[in-house]
């Protein structure tokens, strides 16, 4: 099969896709979406890529290593905001208490907002990991 | 501010961080994982002392996390009975992963150690997190969290056949996890709310209590399904006798203990003390389950040769032990069932020590093959031995007196239930004693035409005990072996110490 | 000095001490052993009676120290036998045996003392299992699977008492043990509980079963303190129940019967147990307070003769390795000095004047006749006579004289004819002055044993037992068989029940459960049937299957079968169980 | 019934899904058609929570000026949770099921349970 | 599978659907405006939100902030699900 068409329409489509999915990530508290859905939504993207080019394309651009990583700084992340809330002294994930020049309600948006990405940062990364590690040694067999 | 106040989160969230920096540290280190793991499982073991003493001094815990009020936000729940389970949880935690360092070696390659230790922790720390809600749906996501710990710690040996073991726990633990879900949705429908303590305030006005007690069996089934209760049991005996031990200790003395205490808190504080009189409609056929599984638990017992696999099925019998004495409701039995919790978790805990000990060293999986061991390792075989005794429920050792205040309670409603307390004991008592006997009277086979001959000869043959084949696990591995078998013999003759919390307990579940 | 170290809790000295026992070795080890009787009689002599050692336990007042007449008796005799038995068995090297033994001394002295239902069953449940250590011990297959019987028998008697424990506690609030009267179910229960310990038929079968599987040494122990604990329990809580007379005249009898046909020595001993306690038992179900000191006082005497009659057989099991009575013979030459020592001991069960049997066993019969008991009386001088007949006549003929086998042997070990030899003195000595015995009886005594008449009667009795023995000798000579027993139901029982494990009860398991079929094997023989054949073919089954077995041992245990459908249809079948209750439930009030 | 049927329609189709799923999860031989039960399962849960919150007139929940009646929000959040521990327990029944037919080159239950 | 045992999960299954259904009858209406759901907790949200969180996504809101923690969980079930995989793989991707 000539996967040409299949290479260029990839190479077009996957900025944009990505360019959406984090789009989506930002605009998790403003309109529908979230780190969820925008981080599944840019895993496929480097899934699509995967899949146009071979997985080893998509293991160089976002390596072993560094989608571990991904996956275990987006969740400190997560506890890590969590802590601040007692850092700061209130109760976990109390968001309205950490000093931060702004109303307290900002503050919340800032979290949440912050919150979004770092899930975001670990799905999309885990998503990668699942596909890749799946078609991992089938591919083999081919 | 005191910093003690946020214990109750931090128990959790420190397993949890520890988790997300293991597979962080393996990149780096792999040596790093194992300190990093011993250290938050130690770290979280302290706070839940502090919590359980906290507890008992002050009353009920309840942790705002954000900051908003329950019935908005989720709220942390610490009442005895959870302070109780947490320190066992968190106290056994701790032992198996200490344990783990030197048995894992033989286990698992050397790179699957970060997830190792990942997994291990979030098993620890969902079932810390499990225990501590007060928050119906977060106690889903909570069993979520262990759930699929333990089915990738089932399988992370690759042993023959622990992808199917793995398998099969994870499809019919998920029906039980949807179960709850499912049940939760019924709950929310009716009340609008997801808070345990809000809920039962809002059930007891209702009118209409077909969805309850809908909502009511289907949690009690789910979570009697994570709790192996017996006919709900089937994944359990692969699953437990493949996994490697320590995950084994793991799953079999606190996975389904954290089942069993779900079915308390759905029963206790869901439905509350206010409908305590129609949780009937579960409790009594819990009761019957319970007695068949002690029965049929023990018989399966008898009749399997790999220890691993004997073990496991005993876990089916003793959770019916402690699903008895919870379905019964009485004080005396809930006394029981609550104190054989720790009972069962110590001793349970300590044979699969023992056995993966006996594993690491020798290789033996097989019970006839046990015979002679008592010389080759007396430590390990003397905490196996008292270990044995305490389920059995041999005075003095801890097992007896929960098995005691079981059968009180058991009698206060039907004599049934007391002969099938005392038949269970009499059943289990065969296959801990086969056990015992060829651990210190067996002999080795191929010595076994000598000794025959010798025993015809002399009546009493005169063996010297050769020092040289002495073969200990490694310290890492005895040590909690040591602590464990003095536990389970110490807490039934200090038996007030245990009961000082089971007490204020059952009394608070009761609504007394 | 001593008053302030003692008295300590006797059971405590000798659980300690044992627990010591492996830490010590060689010629300390033996004075040790020797030691801790001597100070735990010391102590007895301290303890003042009354009642104290009290612990409050969760809400239950536990009394280890229940010191008072009745059971101190008990106590001096556990003591001294603990003495001569650990003579006896000063030469065995393995610690195993003593640690199981003076754990056994400890526990019985710790249940005769204790004044509640919770310490006594502790020490109860200890017992069984150091008995059963002790058998084996033996590290014999026969050995083990007699042992296995003793411990599930006793667990048995065991449930059954504590399910009348709990009863007890929960209709009287408290757990105190003492006299039990009226007519409750845990009166019952707790009384079926006792007869277990006594080995009163039918639930004696444990005893004749694991007595003769110990080891030479072990046996000796075995005899003295589970039944005689078991005759101190009913003295103690069923004084004059009806039941236990007869229970007590039939067992005397029964015992008798089964021993003159037993083959084995130590078999045969052991059913010659059941007789002897069948007096005490009788004697407790007489209930007055002569009947009591004879219960008390026989029990007292029967722990020295018949540790003194497992000694014998003992010492020549350790000489020549053998039991079985066809198979010995002509052992008077080479063991002349066993031979006059047991011989001591075959006298005095039999009630010979000046032997110490007399004195008790007398004072029993003499109780029962003042109650007007006619038939229960002539049970048991009927009894009696039969006791004379297989342990003094039948057992030391067919093992020392008979036909001479040619055996090689020689006196035991010198300990163990120390041991023997002080037993030996003390049943004269207590024959002889019978006050010192009846000094520490709990009733006044007013009974004179040496009566002319008494005296006469028994010679009388016992020579015509003599002469017809002398007749009759080679019509009661021992059979290679085994006698059937009460026992055929457990042995039956067993294979049954393994049968259940298996077939029906495994539907619920997992099919690859089904395909374990070759644990049976260790069951068919954990529960054996004295059948040879099928026990040479299950031996057979068992060497094959192990050799199957050391190939696969290494790999984990086969899986259960996936077993999803069937599990999921299971879980929505409760579903749909719990759901139909609770139609029906709220359907139908 | 009839009268009572039409109105809570959507939650009859909830519990007829769910006896699908578990259908297919007991009747099926294959492991893979298995976890699709287990999805049809955990599916109907999921539109079990979000039709419950459907309320008729109800705006999207995202605050807009002058809306008053908005769904309820709060299923819609316990949605998004079941749905991705759904997702980690598919992906990784999936895992096993593909070193399982890697290890054994069959799928079949029956099968399996032969060996 | 033989048919008999196909009849028998088929009448579980429906017995079970059957006594659901009765519960199902006494639910309240479907999209009722006026259901207990739309009484007791949510109306807060609704109300309170963007006051208290600044954020007019309801559902973020709820799902970041209201309950966070369930969110940290469910990241951390997904976590669990990822290390999961790894450790069925045994890490590294072999180039």
């Amino acid at each position: 099969m000539n996967p040409v068409v299949i290479r260029t329409v990839t190479r077009i489509l996957v900025p944009f896709i990505q360019l959406f999915g984090f789009y989506i990530i930002v605009h998790g508290p403003v309109s529908p979406g979230g780190g969820f859905q925008g981080g599944v939504v840019v895993g496929a993207s480097m899934i699509l890529l995967a899949l146009a080019y071979g997985a080893h394309e998509a293991e160089s651009k976002v390596s072993h290593h560094v989608r571990i990583a991904m996956d275990s700084l987006g969740s400190l992340a997560y506890a890590g905001i969590g802590l601040l809330g007692i850092a700061a002294g209130g109760l976990f994930l109390q968001y309205n208490i950490i000093p931060l020049p702004l109303p307290p309600a900002r503050v919340n948006g800032i979290m949440i907002f912050l919150i979004g990405v770092a899930i975001g940062v670990h799905i999309m990364a885990l998503v990668l990991s699942l596909f890749l590690h799946t078609t991992e040694e089938t591919e083999k067999d081919d | 501010m005191n910093i003690s106040q946020h214990f109750p989160i931090l128990v959790i969230i420190t397993l949890f961080t520890g988790a997300y920096l293991a597979p962080l540290a393996g990149l780096w280190k792999r040596k790093l994982c194992y300190p990093l793991a011993v250290l938050s499982a130690l770290l979280s073991f302290l706070f839940s002392v502090v919590i359980l003493l906290s507890v008992l001094e002050h009353g009920i815990i309840r942790y705002h996390v954000g900051g908003w009020e329950p019935p908005w936000g989720i709220e942390l729940l610490v009442d005895p009975l959870s302070a109780f389970m947490a320190l066992i949880v968190s106290f056994i935690g701790l032992l198996a992963v200490v344990y783990s360092k030197d048995y894992i070696a033989g286990e698992i390659p050397d790179k699957k150690l970060p997830a190792y230790y990942s997994l291990l922790q979030l098993i620890i720390g969902g079932m810390l997190g499990a225990l501590m809600t007060g928050d119906l749906f977060n106690l889903f996501v909570m069993t979520e969290i262990f759930s699929i710990s333990a089915y990738a710690l089932v399988s992370i040996a690759q042993k023959k056949g622990s992808l199917i073991a793995s398998y099969n726990y994870l499809i019919l633990a998920s029906v039980g996890t949807t179960f709850i879900l499912f049940s939760t949705g019924f709950i929310y429908m009716v009340t609008g709310s997801l808070n345990m303590v809000d809920i039962s305030q809002r059930l007891s006005a209702l009118e209409s209590p077909w969805v309850m007690y809908n909502g009511l069996i289907l949690l009690v089934i789910g979570f009697a399904i994570k709790s192996a209760l017996f006919p709900l049991h089937t994944w359990l005996p692969d699953a437990h006798s493949i996994a490697p031990s320590p995950v084994s200790v793991l799953l079999s003395a606190l996975v389904i203990k954290v089942g069993a205490y779900s079915i308390i808190r759905s029963v206790f504080t869901v439905f509350g003390p206010g409908l305590l009189e129609q949780s009937g409609v579960v409790t009594i056929p819990v009761t019957w389950m319970a007695s068949l599984g002690i029965l049929l638990g023990s018989i399966y017992a008898i009749t399997q040769t790999d220890i691993k696999r004997m073990l496991a099925y005993s876990s089916v019998a003793h959770i019916g032990y402690i699903l008895l004495g919870i379905g019964l409701a009485s004080t005396a039995s809930m006394t029981g069932g609550i104190f054989h919790i720790l009972n069962h978790a110590l001793g349970k805990a300590c044979l699969f020590f023992c056995a993966g000990a006996v594993l690491h060293k020798t290789g033996i999986r097989n019970v006839e093959e046990y015979t002679g061991l008592a010389g080759k390792m007396p430590i390990t075989m003397i905490a196996f031995t008292l270990a044995a005794i305490s389920l059995v429920g041999i005075p003095p050792t801890s097992g007896f007196m929960s098995k005691f205040y079981l059968a009180i309670g058991a009698y206060q409603e039907s004599w049934i239930f007391l002969a099938v307390i005392l038949l269970g004991s009499l059943l289990s008592a065969v296959f801990y004693f086969r056990v015992i006997n060829l651990i210190y009277f067996g002999e080795p086979e191929h010595k076994s035409g000598v000794r025959e001959q010798g025993a015809e000869i002399g009546g009493v043959v005169h063996r010297q005990p050769t020092t040289d084949n002495r073969r200990e696990a490694p310290l890492t591995m005895l040590i909690p072996i040591i602590i464990l078998a003095l536990g389970s013999t110490l807490f039934g003759i200090l038996v007030h110490i245990p009961l000082s919390v089971v007490e204020p307990a059952v009394k608070l579940l009761l609504g007394m | 000095m001593i008053e302030h170290v003692l008295p300590v809790p006797p059971a405590a000295l000798f659980i300690v001490g044992a627990l010591l026992i492996p830490l010590l070795k060689g010629q300390l080890r033996k004075i040790f052993l020797l030691f801790i009787p001597i100070v735990a009689f010391v102590n007895l002599l301290y303890l003042p009676q009354g009642t104290y050692w009290t612990y409050h336990f969760v809400g239950f007042d536990l009394i280890f120290g229940r010191v008072d007449s009745t059971s101190l008796p008990f106590g001096y005799i556990f003591v001294i036998m603990a003495f001569l038995g650990a003579l006896y068995a000063i030469h065995v090297k393995e610690s195993s045996e003593h640690i199981a033994a003076f754990i056994l001394v400890g526990a019985s002295l710790g249940a005769v003392f204790a004044g509640d239902y919770l310490s006594l069953y502790l020490f109860l449940a200890i017992m069984t299992v150091s008995s059963a250590f002790l058998v084996f011990s033996r590290r014999r297959k026969s050995a083990t699977d007699a042992g296995f019987r003793y411990l599930i028998f006793h667990f048995f008697g065991g449930s059954l008492l504590l399910a009348g424990i709990i009863l007890y506690y929960i209709s009287t609030g408290n757990l105190y043990f003492g006299l039990l009267e009226g007519n409750e179910l845990y009166l019952y229960l707790i009384l079926i509980g006792f007869l277990v310990k006594a080995a009163v038929p039918p639930f004696h079968t444990w005893l004749t079963d694991a007595y003769p599987e110990g080891t030479a040494t072990g046996s000796v122990f075995l005899s003295a303190f589970t039944t005689k604990t078991g005759v101190y329990l009913l003295v103690r809580a069923f004084p004059g129940t009806e039941i236990l007379i007869w229970l007590g005249a039939i067992m005397a009898v029964y015992g008798v019967v089964y021993a003159v046909i037993e083959n084995d020595g130590r078999k045969l001993l052991a059913y010659s147990i059941i007789s002897q306690v069948g007096y005490m038992v009788a004697a407790a179900g007489l209930g007055t307070q002569m009947a009591i000191n004879g219960a008390i006082a026989h029990a007292l005497c029967h722990i020295l003769y018949k540790a003194l009659l497992f000694m014998g057989p003992g010492a020549v099991l350790q000489v020549t390795g053998r039991e079985k009575l066809t198979e010995l013979g002509g052992l008077f030459k080479a063991m002349p000095v066993t031979f006059w020592l047991f011989m001591v001991g075959g006298v005095s069960i039999s009630g010979v004047p000046f032997f110490n049997g007399f004195v008790s066993k007398t004072m029993i019969i003499a109780s029962a006749g003042l109650q007007g008991e006619a038939v229960v009386y002539v049970l048991l001088l009927l009894a009696s006579v039969g006791t004379f007949l297989h342990t003094c006549l039948k057992l030391p003929y067919y093992m020392f004289f008979a036909t001479d086998r040619g055996i090689k042997a020689e006196e035991p070990p010198r300990n163990m004819l120390m041991s023997m030899g002080l037993t030996a003195f003390l049943c004269l000595f207590i024959g002889i002055y019978p006050a010192i015995l009846y000094n520490i009886l709990p009733y006044p005594v007013d009974f004179v044993p040496y009566t002319t008449e008494k005296v006469v009667e028994k010679i009388a009795l016992l020579s015509f037992t003599l002469l017809g023995f002398w007749l009759l000798k080679d019509k009661i000579a021992g059979q290679p068989t085994i006698s059937l027993d009460t026992d055929w139901f457990y042995r039956k029982a067993g294979p049954a029940f393994m049968w259940f494990c298996r077939n029906p009860a495994s539907v619920f398991a997992s099919w690859k459960d089904l395909a374990y079929a070759k644990i049976c094997f260790a069951f068919i023989l954990l529960f054996r049937h004295n059948s040879p054949e099928l026990l040479l073919t299950a031996e057979k089954r068992v060497i094959q299957s192990r050799e199957r077995r050391q190939l696969a041992s290494r790999q984990p245990a086969p899986l259960d079968s996936l077993t999803i459908g069937f599990s999921i249809f299971m879980f929505t079948f409760i579903v749909a169980l719990f759901l139909l209750l609770l139609v029906f439930g709220k359907l139908v009030p | 019934m009839i009268n009572l049927l039409p109105p809570n329609l959507p939650y009859f189709i909830c519990i007829t899904l769910l006896l699908i799923g578990l259908y297919t999860m007991i009747i099926k031989k294959s492991l893979i058609k298995k976890i699709m039960g287990l999805n049809i399962f955990s599916t109907s849960v999921f539109l079990f929570l979000i039709s419950m919150a459907y309320r008729r007139g109800g705006a999207p929940p995202i605050k807009a000026e002058g809306v008053e009646l908005y769904v309820n929000p709060l299923p819609h959040a316990l949605v998004l949770t079941g749905i991705v521990v759904a997702l980690a327990l598919t992906s990784f029944a999936l895992i096993l099921v593909i070193n399982i037919y890697k290890e054994h080159k069959t799928l079949d239950s029956e099968k399996l349970t032969k060996l | 599978m033989n048919k008999l045992n196909h009849l028998l999960v088929v009448i579980v299954l429906l017995a079970i659907g059957v006594m659901m259904s009765i519960a199902v009858l006494e639910m309240p209406e479907f999209a009722d405006p006026d259901a207990p759901i739309h009484r007791h907790v949510a109306p807060r949200y609704m109300a309170m939100s963007y006051q208290e969180t600044g954020v007019p996504n309801m559902v973020t809101a709820i799902l970041a902030d209201y309950r966070g923690y369930d969110t940290l969980g469910e990241l951390t079930v997904i976590f669990a699900g990822g290390v999961a995989v790894l450790s069925i793989l045994g890490g590294k991707r072999k180039k």
